[in-house]
């Protein structure tokens, strides 16, 4: 099996769906010409030409609303936001728009679009660029949320994304572009709404997603030094995300760690909580341990940025907590 | 316009006002909630706007919509089911008052964000253009909207990406409570719309002949692939913002003026200038209108609301 | 002491405290001629002129950034949003500038700004205008979020607001405008990140916000017919919330339901139960009830909109589940 | 101008210029993380729009902030710790590059998000007007901002008020990789700022003394209380968007045209030309600025972060 990046991954996917599907566009800052500013749409203004790979102006709400109007009429775009901080301006269209206009119209639109957006903390770009904004789309019915940890996913679920009929959110995680892994050639669309168990283990269930999901197999490596074995569940779909994966996994460590890049409050970590609790109350042996970003905006300063990002040793800590250890 | 054309466009401005004055009726009665925004008085902008359009061409708008999707051809019992919340509406009764949407009739939708819609506009323009069809998309909104970020970034690329678009902005003079000079720094919208590197015209909404020639024009232009255009129709609501505005910002003298320039006589008198035309003509498509839409309210009462099971329908496709 | 509905109690609340403080301005779409669209800043013109009660055009954005700088430069200013559907379009002036600039610019500004803004469902205003978004505010690192449920709380909570030197997001609850209540002359600032309890009760706690807690006080009549005793908790600020009292009210209970009317996913609901569960496990004698609204849009039809919103009925069934009964 | 204040104005752009220099030297050998978004090549457009300024006035403007930040009177040094993200810088080493602050200079920050910081601009803008100051608001953006929603509210908002701004447009021609005619409907900026009904120059960004005569004469109206003006400064940014864009983009023609005009040479020419100077008055300048750069290196260098525990300081005013 061929070993690429994360990003290649994307890039690949692309490709193939856009010759697969003459619907399929890319819409974006500088995804043409410049071949998207982490390079993931790069090639596709070559091969398909500009008017499948439209450069636009610095105007998120109209990019967003111009891909909703496009699916309308039949089209399938897979607009980008150059990263997920400048999702804020356009969330009138994604979520006041997008998300509801098939519910709202009876059922009489089909909209088809994917939005693909990097996120994530850790490279230093201060408070307003630096954000993990999955909390405002799971939270928002209508959208479907997306967020591969490695090639293989990000390759599989850009595929099901780019063909599934819904609204779609797709997270990538900037620190993830260069990570790479086996990605196997002819890839298919992946399964939306299905968890993967990247680690199988019987004393703690650590739950992760997007860029989370490393720290949780570090922290699983650590803990097997430990005589702890830990099974890492990688949620891969947001919403509407796997309940049954995470209760059976639950139902057999009895015990559970979830890990979040975003803030804590009202977080992923909160929902995960909540549900575990009502499905699976009687198979806990400890309380639910959540480890999140913090809850405040990341700075700057190189330090300071990583103490507000989890790291392994802060599963590893909660881990061993739900062990009484 | 021959006279069956013109009798047509009489018709049609009968229709859209006196769906809204039952509309009134029916909303005081307690038949429908919600907001409800009647466009009385403005009957000229969207009919001349919509005169020259085909078929296949597309509708987008506002939330004062009931006037645009009837002008597509929408069943004036459909609408009125939708306005009373029932599974008979076009909606199903999901959208309501604010967001009627037929895609049998191309009409794609009214919008409860003020210029939320503008870049849709843009999207189903593309679509055309991508298809090398020629289609056009005709886009409503007020003169409010030319307020709002989103208009500018949608306008931009519409110009920028030769899109066949037609924006018509109603400019009514108001935004609920707040007059255009109150609003905007520059008094005249169309100037504004020169940004965008397109024709622009400024013309009486309240003239159905000059509505509907400065929009063949801009419409021609946009099937021929020469891109968007930009219509300031000058009009005026007769009624409140919506149903529950009594619009004491406006003096009785303004109401007069605008009412004496009141679309419907003046597209009578048209015809009866040009035309030998008996009153009693008049009068039938007045009873026309009267039995659709009694047929209309009749077939909206008859409905019912989805059961509740059916809530989480249409949130998804499966 | 006087009667007064809650409109009147937030308009009494912006008329003492602009004539109290120079440095508090008004400003949003029809505020100042109209009156507000829902006639809470009614007066306000008359009585401090156009330099300090603004009408704007229909920008959003622009409408908060411009406090935002207003503050920065030391005015206390009080924006409206129309409604709380508005703010989607103001989202990154609110938690990408003004959420985060103190922080970001190490502690140089201080921005007053009191966003207020009026939501909730229950008038058939359909899916684009019926939003409960609380979520948004509550996840964002560096704000207030405060929501009252009565007259008296509105006033107070507003005084509190506008007072405080942070950025405050004030959501008012369209269905409660008309409410009356007493409230005293001369209301004091409330304590900001202070719980109230509406009603006490031994068996189960009620915990609820905004709107949603005549429903819990009309479920507590209910439950107290068939001799159960219900605890009613008012959180009355979103963000931070009293953890204390509630956990109090839990540790004399051992039973909570949550009644929030936004969606259910990441939602209030899930932030109270994954820290009741944090703070008081060993209180607890049966899993956490979440009541929430829907888990999609507000659809027009009135029965289909009343069938997302939480009622009475819904928080009883979940407090005899807590019950075993 | 006298040779002092002709020799200042040198000083400063040496300033800005040299303190990107080594910026870019200090970030290639990994002395500070994140963007990184340099001034080169722009330094007449902010010593210009800058020299008539008061203390007492507010700047405020895009993640490309160094130069106004240190133009303003900022400290060299406090700006490259805060680069170095330690506690000695400007923002405590929370902001960077993108969005140094100086509230003692009222240097109102550098803002990351395109357009952002617009409405800020009108809201100081209004504490000006509400407290009968006389102060002004500059505000730096680029051409990309024109494409952005808040950037045409803010304008409009600005004008409509009669408030104290000067919108300065930085028309590097760029954004990122996409070109102004790529971009915007209408390649003049100027005229698009048009819209809201204030007067507009467009200027070469790349002379100081035409840049600062434009500002002259906006300031003034700002301070006269004739509401706001829009500057386009035509200039050109001589590397890449940021430290790690190779700007392969723009042909290496193109690059030395506009390298052919650089403001640097052009004033120190215009001195020459004016005034008896001898080169060495020049490099006493240039050894001044060196010599304050290494102190500010020195000074960055010897900082370090905050201690983590301090983490959530600044969060909320306790
Ligand atoms: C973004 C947004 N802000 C505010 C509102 C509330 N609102 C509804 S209609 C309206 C006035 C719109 O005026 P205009 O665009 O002139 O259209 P008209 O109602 O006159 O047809 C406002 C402010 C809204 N629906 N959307
Ligand atoms: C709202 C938003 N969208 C996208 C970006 C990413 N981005 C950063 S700078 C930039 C280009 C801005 O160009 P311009 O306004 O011309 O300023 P310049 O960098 O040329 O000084 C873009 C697209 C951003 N920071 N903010
Ligand atoms: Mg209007
Ligand atoms: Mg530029």
């Amino acid at each position: 099996m061929p070993t690429i990046s994360y990003r290649e991954a994307l890039n690949q996917a692309l490709f193939e769906e856009m010759h697969r599907d003459e619907g399929v566009i890319v819409l974006g800052e500088d995804v043409a010409e410049y071949g998207g500013s982490f390079k993931v749409t790069r090639g596709l203004l070559d091969e398909f030409g500009e008017d499948r790979v439209i450069d636009t102006p610095i105007s998120e709400a109209a990019i967003v609303g111009m891909a909703t109007g496009a699916a309308m009429c039949g089209l399938r775009p897979v607009p980008e936001l150059m990263t997920v901080n400048f999702a804020y301006l356009a969330l009138d269209q994604i979520c006041n728009h997008l998300a509801l206009m098939r519910y709202m119209f009876g059922g009489q639109v089909t909209l088809p679009v994917t939005i693909r957006m990097p996120g994530g903390g850790g490279h230093q770009l201060a408070s307003q660029h630096s954000h993990s904004l999955e909390v405002f789309f799971v939270h928002t019915p209508g959208l479907i949320v997306l967020y591969p940890s490695s090639p293989a996913d990000a390759k599989a679920l850009l595929k099901a994304a780019i063909r599934d009929d819904n609204p779609v959110i797709f997270l990538e995680h900037e620190g993830l572009y260069n990570a790479e892994g086996e990605v196997p050639e002819g890839t298919e669309p992946a399964e939306i709404g299905r968890a993967g168990i990247l680690r199988q283990g019987k004393d703690v269930t650590l739950v992760a997603y997007g860029g989370m999901t490393n720290v949780a197999l570090e922290a699983a490596d650590t803990l097997a030094e430990e005589g702890c074995e830990a099974e890492v569940v990688d949620l891969r779909t947001l919403r509407p995300w796997d309940k049954e994966t995470v209760v059976e996994s639950v139902a057999r460590t009895h015990r559970v760690v979830t890990v979040e890049e975003c803030p804590p409050v009202c977080g992923i970590g909160a929902e995960l909580s909540a549900n575990i609790y009502e499905l699976a109350f009687d198979e806990l042996d400890a309380p639910v341990e959540r480890v999140s970003g913090a809850d405040c905006h990341l700075p700057y300063a190189k330090e300071l940025e990583q103490a507000c990002i989890p790291h392994a040793p802060d599963v590893v800590e909660a881990a061993l907590r739900t062990l009484g250890v | 316009m021959n006279k069956a054309e013109l009798m047509e466009v009489y018709y049609l401005m009968q229709l859209a006002r006196t769906f809204e004055t039952r509309v009134a009726e029916q909303y005081t009665r307690g038949k429908m909630g919600g907001f409800c925004h009647l466009y009385t008085g403005e009957e000229a902008v969207a009919v001349g706007a919509m005169w020259h359009l085909r078929d296949d061409d597309y509708v987008i708008g506002s939330y004062r919509d009931h006037a645009y999707y009837l002008l597509r051809g929408g069943d004036p019992g459909k609408a009125m089911a939708e306005l009373f919340g029932h599974k008979e509406g076009c909606c199903k009764g999901k959208g309501g008052s604010m967001h009627l949407f037929d895609w049998d009739i191309n009409f794609l939708g009214g919008y409860a964000i003020v210029a939320g819609m503008c870049p849709l506009a843009v999207g189903a323009a593309k679509s055309i253009q991508y298809r090398g069809e020629d289609r056009v998309v005709v886009c409503f909104f007020g003169d409010g909207a030319t307020n709002q970020g989103v208009y500018h970034e949608a306008l931009n690329m519409g110009s920028l990406y030769e899109l066949p678009i037609v924006w018509v902005c109603e400019n009514n003079h108001y935004a609920i409570g707040t007059s255009v000079p109150r609003s905007s720094a520059r008094e005249s919208l169309a100037r504004k719309a020169r940004s965008y590197e397109m024709p622009t015209y400024v013309v009486d909404g309240m003239d159905f002949f000059k509505m509907q020639s400065v929009a063949e024009r801009a419409i021609a232009d946009a099937r021929a692939g020469k891109g968007p255009s930009f219509i300031e129709a000058q009009c005026y609501r007769y009624r409140g913002h919506s149903m529950s505005d009594p619009a004491t910002y406006r003096s009785e003298e303004e109401v007069e003026y605008w009412k004496k320039r009141d679309p419907i006589p003046r597209i009578k008198a048209a015809i009866k200038h040009d035309f030998e035309v008996e009153e009693e003509e008049f009068e039938e498509v007045d009873a026309r209108v009267r039995r659709e839409l009694d047929e209309a309210i009749e077939f909206a009462s008859e409905g019912s609301e989805l059961p509740v099971e059916r809530l989480y329908e249409d949130l998804y496709v499966e």
